[in-house]
């Protein structure tokens, strides 16, 4: 590791080297989201296996898939990377409307 | 140009009208002419809003028209180059912040109002025997009729609605077919009909106003129903409470079956049961709340129009025609009615007299 | 610049799906089509949850008498692999290592078609055990569009790799269709977002009450 | 203009109390058509127009971003469009308003509703479609120094209005799906006696309704800032806050839907919050009229026809605002709800305001997109014709309401009190139809006399788009131009420059070819709306099944997914428009 020669690449920007340490880094961050999405996703179906009461498992539920989702944008779909400040945005308000939509359904309509 | 300036300051001139014209309207039907608590509160919230819209109007035109009369080009030279001011944050708050005030004021009356019309606590309270005190009245919406279910008395009316003055009204709304929506503009504002759901609000019905109407408010549907959807109107009929006690008394003591009172009517009866009226409607005011397909025929010799629609104007020989006419006609009088017309195939002339006579006869209150 | 150049694995751009205008729109496009898509499985969701066990009468079965945890658990599994595996697969496209990322986009699609198989078999159970359909009660519907969209956004990610496997078998990658793979990889992960919701709030909190 | 005659009927048949001039079931099958049409296929698309030629030049750049995208829109907006109005021919139109409340539209017997919802789902589609098109197109493709501070203010609001269609589609796009599943494949969704649920639908319907209507007026907004900028010769006033006004708009608009329920029954804290949020967009909108107010303070304000609409449209939209507020007071709108106060309301917002604006950016970018200019004269006819009779028919009907008139009623019986009010609506209806025949005229003869007209007709432009050639050349800029500031085209005008300094030397254009599959793409999916509606029998009113329905809905999407397919496997590289070509075309004198 201790050489970092000048030639690279016919691209004079990019490291060849230093880009294939960084995917590698990156995927081992892969494997370990991926280990914890089925960590989680496990506790989650032992949890209702279980026969916990709901007012406590609800939001215990809620949150894992929260966290898993966030491991997938952020991780699994690059989110973390820059220049993602518009997708960010969009994604977000989106969500944002999404969670209005079903906190209305589950309040305002009933019978 | 000119001509353009002069016609926008009429505007806040309009607006002003608006309050002279606020009379206008029907008595028995303008929401303009409250006639009880509810539409008196509906109406203080309007007369409020107009009043801050005319403000906000007012300030728009009058910046408004200083700038386009000042800094035409004609007056501020062909060749100027105006400066390219940014903007102010000064006058920005300004006008972001008293907005803001305007809008506190109308949103507070608002929200207290709302929460007011939803008070239904009176409507469960009950005497000491247990028996509810307030009046609830079941009203069933269905294509082109409305059926008035009063439960606790055990009686049913339709398309004309009966109610005491002077006391609060409480009523429980469904549709049975499609949505519809009901209300009496000159009492108090609408709630929809559903079909899932039972809806409950109250209105109140000023005795001295309601003297101005005659006696008699109009309602109307309100929610795109279907092609008869704009001649589905109901009566009110407001009676003072010791009469709407009579009413009450005179209408639970009627008999299951009323008798015919003559030869003629009698043989209406006969063909009342066999053209099959009897399937669909009732004619006793104790019968088919809730599940009957037509209207409830016990009142329909006293009940102010034919079918909600043909006004009789009191005149009995009149009265008789629309019955006929409603008979034969029923479909292009109401295009989409589920009862369809009887043409002179299924029911010869001799037998439309005797079921009208018949009809004609169907009195509760009156007698 | 021209879009069939060929390239080594060391002049291979760092992010080549952004690497072209045509390449940054396409990426840019498709996850607002991503924001919109939330909204729209918010919509079903939300309807899902407002008819959830609304049926005619009592002899209907129920969520909670009728869905199978397990079997949905092991559906969860393979797509979260698969998930994984395509990770894998743009992970060699960046290396720009052709072999490799077909080789791993294969695997997504055969866990993509195990994940299918279950569905298909578990609404064939849900029918013939508990007349559960499509028709027979509101929650039915619901419950049939909720899952069913899903499954088909499924039909459409595979049939997409599919195609993209075929049409480039025999050209390798280049700066045309490498936003192609990414973006189509995106739309992998976005499944399975959408599934992690399915997993937990139609059958966990189904279960449970 | 079909919408535009629909509407006349409308009025013709209000005209007198118990009028017969159209049957009961007809006249709701206008109404909605008219609601329909206006709405979806006349304002959207209108806008859309005006989006397309302008928002490119605006930026600087030389197309969308995606071109390919473009013309799918088109064609799907365009099929949509054509399968609704076959309604009129196949057996009836849809009939339970252009809000289609799902009790009535389950209970609509014949193929109207079917119609309405397949229609719709595909023309959705387009919208969708070029709402993201726009969205990647401001954000990817802006011209060097293009910073979104710099934008102008008719693509900022294109950019509000494009978010807003991104997310509020989707529930429509579900609503309509369920609507459709309930009438042709049997599902209960709105169906009560199933555990179904119809306020679903309503949900759905006003969630995507109401920034619908925002996604209506944010580009007409964006037309009049243009406007008053360049008329008065001013920069516009509070630059900076009229965007975060566009903006703050855009995510109000979100959190208001119920003010259209609040009769439905949801209980008072939902009608007090969403009463309350409702008038909350009262003040960035006040902020803007006043900015508008402002910037033509202290300028030098000419008064030609775009000017004229754009200076009326302050006025009438402030007094279509105002009763909107109005509409808010959720206890009071217990009394306006579904009476003509509301059709009032909206016709002084969206009259007042889009078709304003739509009018004002015919004449104000006709220029720009022809390369000929609209007879003035005429067009201050049209303008005064139209203004007069806008406020004759519409003012008139918040009193209607308020005395008691429900809308879509089919007629009205006598003594009601209501026979001057509509008499006198339909009068002013006559003015507006005569101001639009003038505009009609005044097209056809601009076009046939053809007079060529220079890249800044008006000579106050401001931004880019009048930097170039009347009508642009289809790469639009030879080569990108540098933006220095807002308004660039003024600020190089002052400095006396008489075009932009560019950013790139001269080199090839990289175009992208036309192509035939959008077309046959939305055709598909025509085809297959054709089999979705005919395989269910209870609902034709003949009562036949018809065997070749599913064939054809098959059939239909075979084509569509096919030629998705074909796209994405034929590689498409486009051509290049080269150095030397663009030099001959400036020699030939396109360009000043
Ligand atoms: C372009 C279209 C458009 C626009 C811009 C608006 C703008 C607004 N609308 Fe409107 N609306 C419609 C189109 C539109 N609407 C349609 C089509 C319907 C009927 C649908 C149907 O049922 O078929 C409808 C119905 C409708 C209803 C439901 C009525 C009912 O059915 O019972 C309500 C209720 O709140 C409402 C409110 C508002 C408000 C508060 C605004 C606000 O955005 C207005 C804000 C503007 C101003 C207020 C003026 C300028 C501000 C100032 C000068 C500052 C100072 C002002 C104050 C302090 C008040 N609208
Ligand atoms: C964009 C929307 C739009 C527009 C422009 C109009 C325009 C008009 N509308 Fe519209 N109207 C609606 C949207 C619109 N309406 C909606 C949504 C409803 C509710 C439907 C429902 O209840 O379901 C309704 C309902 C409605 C009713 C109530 C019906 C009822 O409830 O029973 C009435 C009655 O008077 C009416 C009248 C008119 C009239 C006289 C015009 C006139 O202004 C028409 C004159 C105009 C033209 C003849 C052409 C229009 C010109 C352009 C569009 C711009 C041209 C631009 C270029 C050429 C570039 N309309
Ligand atoms: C299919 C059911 C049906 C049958 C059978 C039927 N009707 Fe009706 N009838 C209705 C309905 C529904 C209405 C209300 C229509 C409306 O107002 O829209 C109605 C209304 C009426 C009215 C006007 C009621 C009022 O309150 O003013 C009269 C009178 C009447 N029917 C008489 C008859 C007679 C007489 C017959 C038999 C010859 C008959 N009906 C058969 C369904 C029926
Ligand atoms: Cu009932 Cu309209
Ligand atoms: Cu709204």
């Amino acid at each position: 590791m201790a050489t970092t020669t000048g030639s690279t690449s016919a691209n004079p920007k990019v490291n060849y080297k230093y880009r294939r340490n960084k995917a590698r880094q990156e995927m081992r961050a892969h494997v370990t989201s991926f280990a914890m999405m089925i960590f989680l996703t496990l506790i989650a179906f032992i949890m209702v296996m279980s026969g916990f009461d709901k007012y406590y498992v609800f939001p215990v539920l809620l949150l894992l898939a929260g966290i898993q989702v966030v491991l997938q944008l952020y991780y699994f779909m690059h989110m973390s990377h820059k220049g993602h400040g518009a997708v960010a945005l969009f994604l977000y308000s989106g969500a944002l409307v999404a969670l209005i939509v079903i906190i209305t359904f589950m309040t305002i309509v009933w019978w | 140009m000119k001509n353009g300036l002069k016609k926008w300051r009429l505007l806040p001139l309009f607006t002003a009208l608006a309050f002279i014209l606020s009379g206008c309207g029907e008595p028995f039907l303008s929401a303009l002419q409250p006639a009880g608590e509810v539409a008196q509160m509906q109406y203080d919230l309007m007369l409020l809003s107009t009043i801050i819209m005319v403000v906000v109007i007012i300030v728009v035109m009058i910046i408004y028209v200083i700038s386009i009369v000042k800094f035409r080009r004609a007056k501020v030279g062909e060749n100027t180059i105006p400066k390219q001011v940014e903007g102010s944050h000064k006058l920005e708050i300004i006008w972001t912040v008293v907005p803001i005030i305007l809008v506190l004021i109308l949103a507070v009356p608002t929200v207290a109002a709302t929460f007011i019309l939803a008070d239904q606590t009176e409507m469960e309270a009950v005497d000491e025997e247990g028996n509810r005190t307030a009046l609830v009245v079941d009203v069933r919406a269905n294509l082109y009729w409305w059926e008035f279910n009063y439960p606790d008395l055990g009686i049913v009316t339709a398309q004309d609605l009966v109610v005491p003055t002077d006391q609060n009204v409480y009523f429980n709304v469904i549709a049975s077919d499609v949505k519809h929506s009901f209300w009496i503009p000159a009492v108090g504002g609408k709630i929809d009909t559903n079909v899932e759901n039972m809806n409950t609000f109250y209105l109140h019905f000023d005795g001295e106003k309601a003297q101005e109407a005659d006696n008699l408010f109009y309602g109307k549907c309100a929610e795109l129903c279907g092609p008869s959807h704009a001649l589905m109107d109901f009566k009110v009929q407001t009676l003072s409470p010791e009469d709407f006690d009579n009413w009450v008394t005179a209408m639970q003591e009627a008999e299951a079956e009323p008798e015919p009172q003559n030869d003629l009517a009698a043989r209406g009866e006969e063909v009342f049961g066999e053209q099959g009226c009897i399937g669909c409607h009732a004619v006793s005011p104790a019968q088919g709340a809730g599940i009957s397909q037509g209207p409830n025929l016990a009142t329909l010799g006293e009940r102010s129009r034919v079918a909600g629609i043909l006004d009789y104007k009191g005149d009995e020989e009149q009265h008789e025609a629309y019955i006929k006419e409603w008979i034969r006609d029923a479909d292009r009088l109401k295009p989409g009615n589920t009862m369809g017309g009887y043409n002179e195939d299924d029911l010869s002339d001799e037998d439309l007299d005797a079921l009208t006579e018949y009809l004609m006869g169907l009195k509760v209150y009156s007698e | 610049m021209d879009m069939e150049q060929k390239f080594t694995s060391k002049t291979w751009p760092e992010s080549p799906e952004k690497t072209t205008l045509e390449g940054k729109n396409k990426f840019l496009g498709f996850w607002l089509f991503l924001g919109g898509e939330t909204v729209l499985f918010a919509s079903l969701f939300a309807t899902y949850l407002a008819l959830k066990d609304r049926v005619p009468d009592n002899s209907h079965a129920l969520a909670q008498d009728m869905f199978e945890l397990p079997l949905v658990f092991i559906m969860t599994m393979l797509l979260l692999t698969s998930s994984l595996t395509s990770v894998y697969a743009m992970y060699h496209m960046k290396n720009y290592n052709f072999k490799k990322m077909q080789t791993w986009l294969l695997i997504t699609v055969g866990l993509g078609l195990a994940f299918l198989g279950f569905e298909i078999y578990e609404f064939n159970h849900y029918v013939h055990a508990f007349d559960h359909t499509f028709t027979s009660s509101a929650f039915g519907s619901g419950f049939y569009t909720l899952v069913g969209f899903h499954g088909a956004h499924v039909v459409i990610g595979l049939g997409w790799f599919i195609l993209l496997l075929i049409r480039n078998s025999r050209r390798g990658l280049n700066l045309y269709n490498a936003p192609k793979f990414f973006v189509a990889s995106l739309y992998w992960h976005f499944i399975d977002v959408v599934w992690v919701f399915i997993f937990t709030v139609v059958y966990l909190m189904g279960m449970v009450g | 203009m079909v919408g535009g005659l629909e509407a006349m009927v409308i009025r013709i048949q209000l005209a007198v109390p118990d009028s017969n001039f159209v049957s009961a079931g007809l006249y709701n099958e206008i109404l909605t058509m008219h609601g329909t049409t206006m709405i979806f296929l006349a304002a959207m698309p209108l806008l859309f127009a005006f989006m397309n030629a302008v928002v490119p030049l605006q930026i600087g750049a030389r197309d969308v971003a995606f071109p390919f995208l473009n013309s799918l829109g088109f064609w799907l907006f365009f099929f949509g469009g054509i399968f609704l109005n076959l309604s009129w021919f196949l057996g009836g139109a849809p009939d339970a308003g252009w809000t289609s409340y799902a009790s009535l539209s389950l209970a609509s017997e014949g193929h109207g509703i079917d119609f309405y919802v397949l229609g719709l789902q595909i023309s959705g589609a387009g919208t969708l479609i070029a709402g993201i098109n726009f969205l990647v197109t401001i954000i990817n493709m802006r011209a060097p120094g293009m910073t979104y501070m710099r934008m102008p203010l008719f693509t900022w609001s294109t950019f509000v209005a494009s978010a807003l269609i991104l997310f509020a589609f989707p529930p429509l796009t579900v609503g309509l799906f369920l609507m459709l599943f309930d009438r042709m494949f049997g599902a209960n969704f709105f169906d009560h006696t199933m555990g179904g649920n119809t306020i679903i639908w309503e949900h759905l319907f006003w969630i995507f309704g109401h920034p619908e209507v925002y996604i209506l007026i944010l580009p007409a907004f964006g037309i009049f800032s243009e406007i008053f900028a360049t008329f008065s010769r001013k920069r516009l006033f509070g630059y900076s806050a009229m965007v975060f006004a566009t903006v703050l708009i855009g995510f109000l608009g979100f959190m208001v839907w119920v003010h259209h329920m609040f009769t439905v029954g949801l209980g008072p804290t939902a009608n007090a919050i969403f009463a309350v949020a409702t008038m909350a967009i009262a003040v960035p909108t006040g902020v803007k009229i006043f900015n508008w107010m402002l910037t033509m303070w202290g300028g030098s304000i000419k008064f030609t026809t775009p000017m004229l609409y754009a200076v009326a449209f302050i006025p009438s939209f402030v007094a279509g605002g105002v009763t909107g507020v109005m509409l808010a007071v959720a206890a009071a709108d217990y009394q306006y709800h579904d009476t003509y106060f509301v059709v009032a309301h909206f016709h002084y917002v969206i009259i007042g305001g889009v078709v304003l604006g739509l009018l004002a950016g015919t004449h104000f970018y006709w220029p720009k997109m022809f390369g000929t200019m609209l007879n003035e004269t005429l067009g201050k006819v049209t303008f005064w014709l139209f203004l007069i009779g806008f406020h004759l028919t519409f003012f008139i009907q918040h009193f209607l309401g308020l005395m008691g008139m429900p809308r879509r009623i089919w007629k009205y019986l006598p003594n009601q009190g209501l026979e001057v009010g509509n008499a006198i609506s339909t009068v002013g209806a006559f003015f507006m139809a005569a101001g639009v025949l003038v505009l009609i005229y005044n097209i056809i003869i601009t076009q046939v006399r053809n007079e060529r007209v220079g890249n800044d007709p008006w000579g106050d432009g401001r931004t880019l788009e009048w930097a170039i050639a009347s009508p642009p050349p289809f790469y639009n800029f030879k080569q990108l131009p540098l933006v220095r500031g807002l308004d660039p085209y003024w600020i190089e005008k002052m400095e006396g420059n008489d075009r932009m300094t560019p950013a790139e030397p001269i080199g090839d254009i990289h175009m992208p070819n036309n192509s035939f599959i959008p077309f046959v793409m939305s055709l598909g999916l025509f085809i297959a709306a054709f089999g979705a509606m005919y395989q269910v029998d209870w609902r034709a009113s003949d009562g036949a099944e018809y065997g070749w329905a599913i064939p054809v809905l098959v059939i239909g999407m075979l084509i569509t997914i096919g030629s998705m397919a074909v796209r994405s496997l034929k590689d498409d590289h486009g051509y290049h428009v080269h150095k030397e070509d663009l030099e001959k075309d400036d020699e030939e004198g396109g360009r000043l």
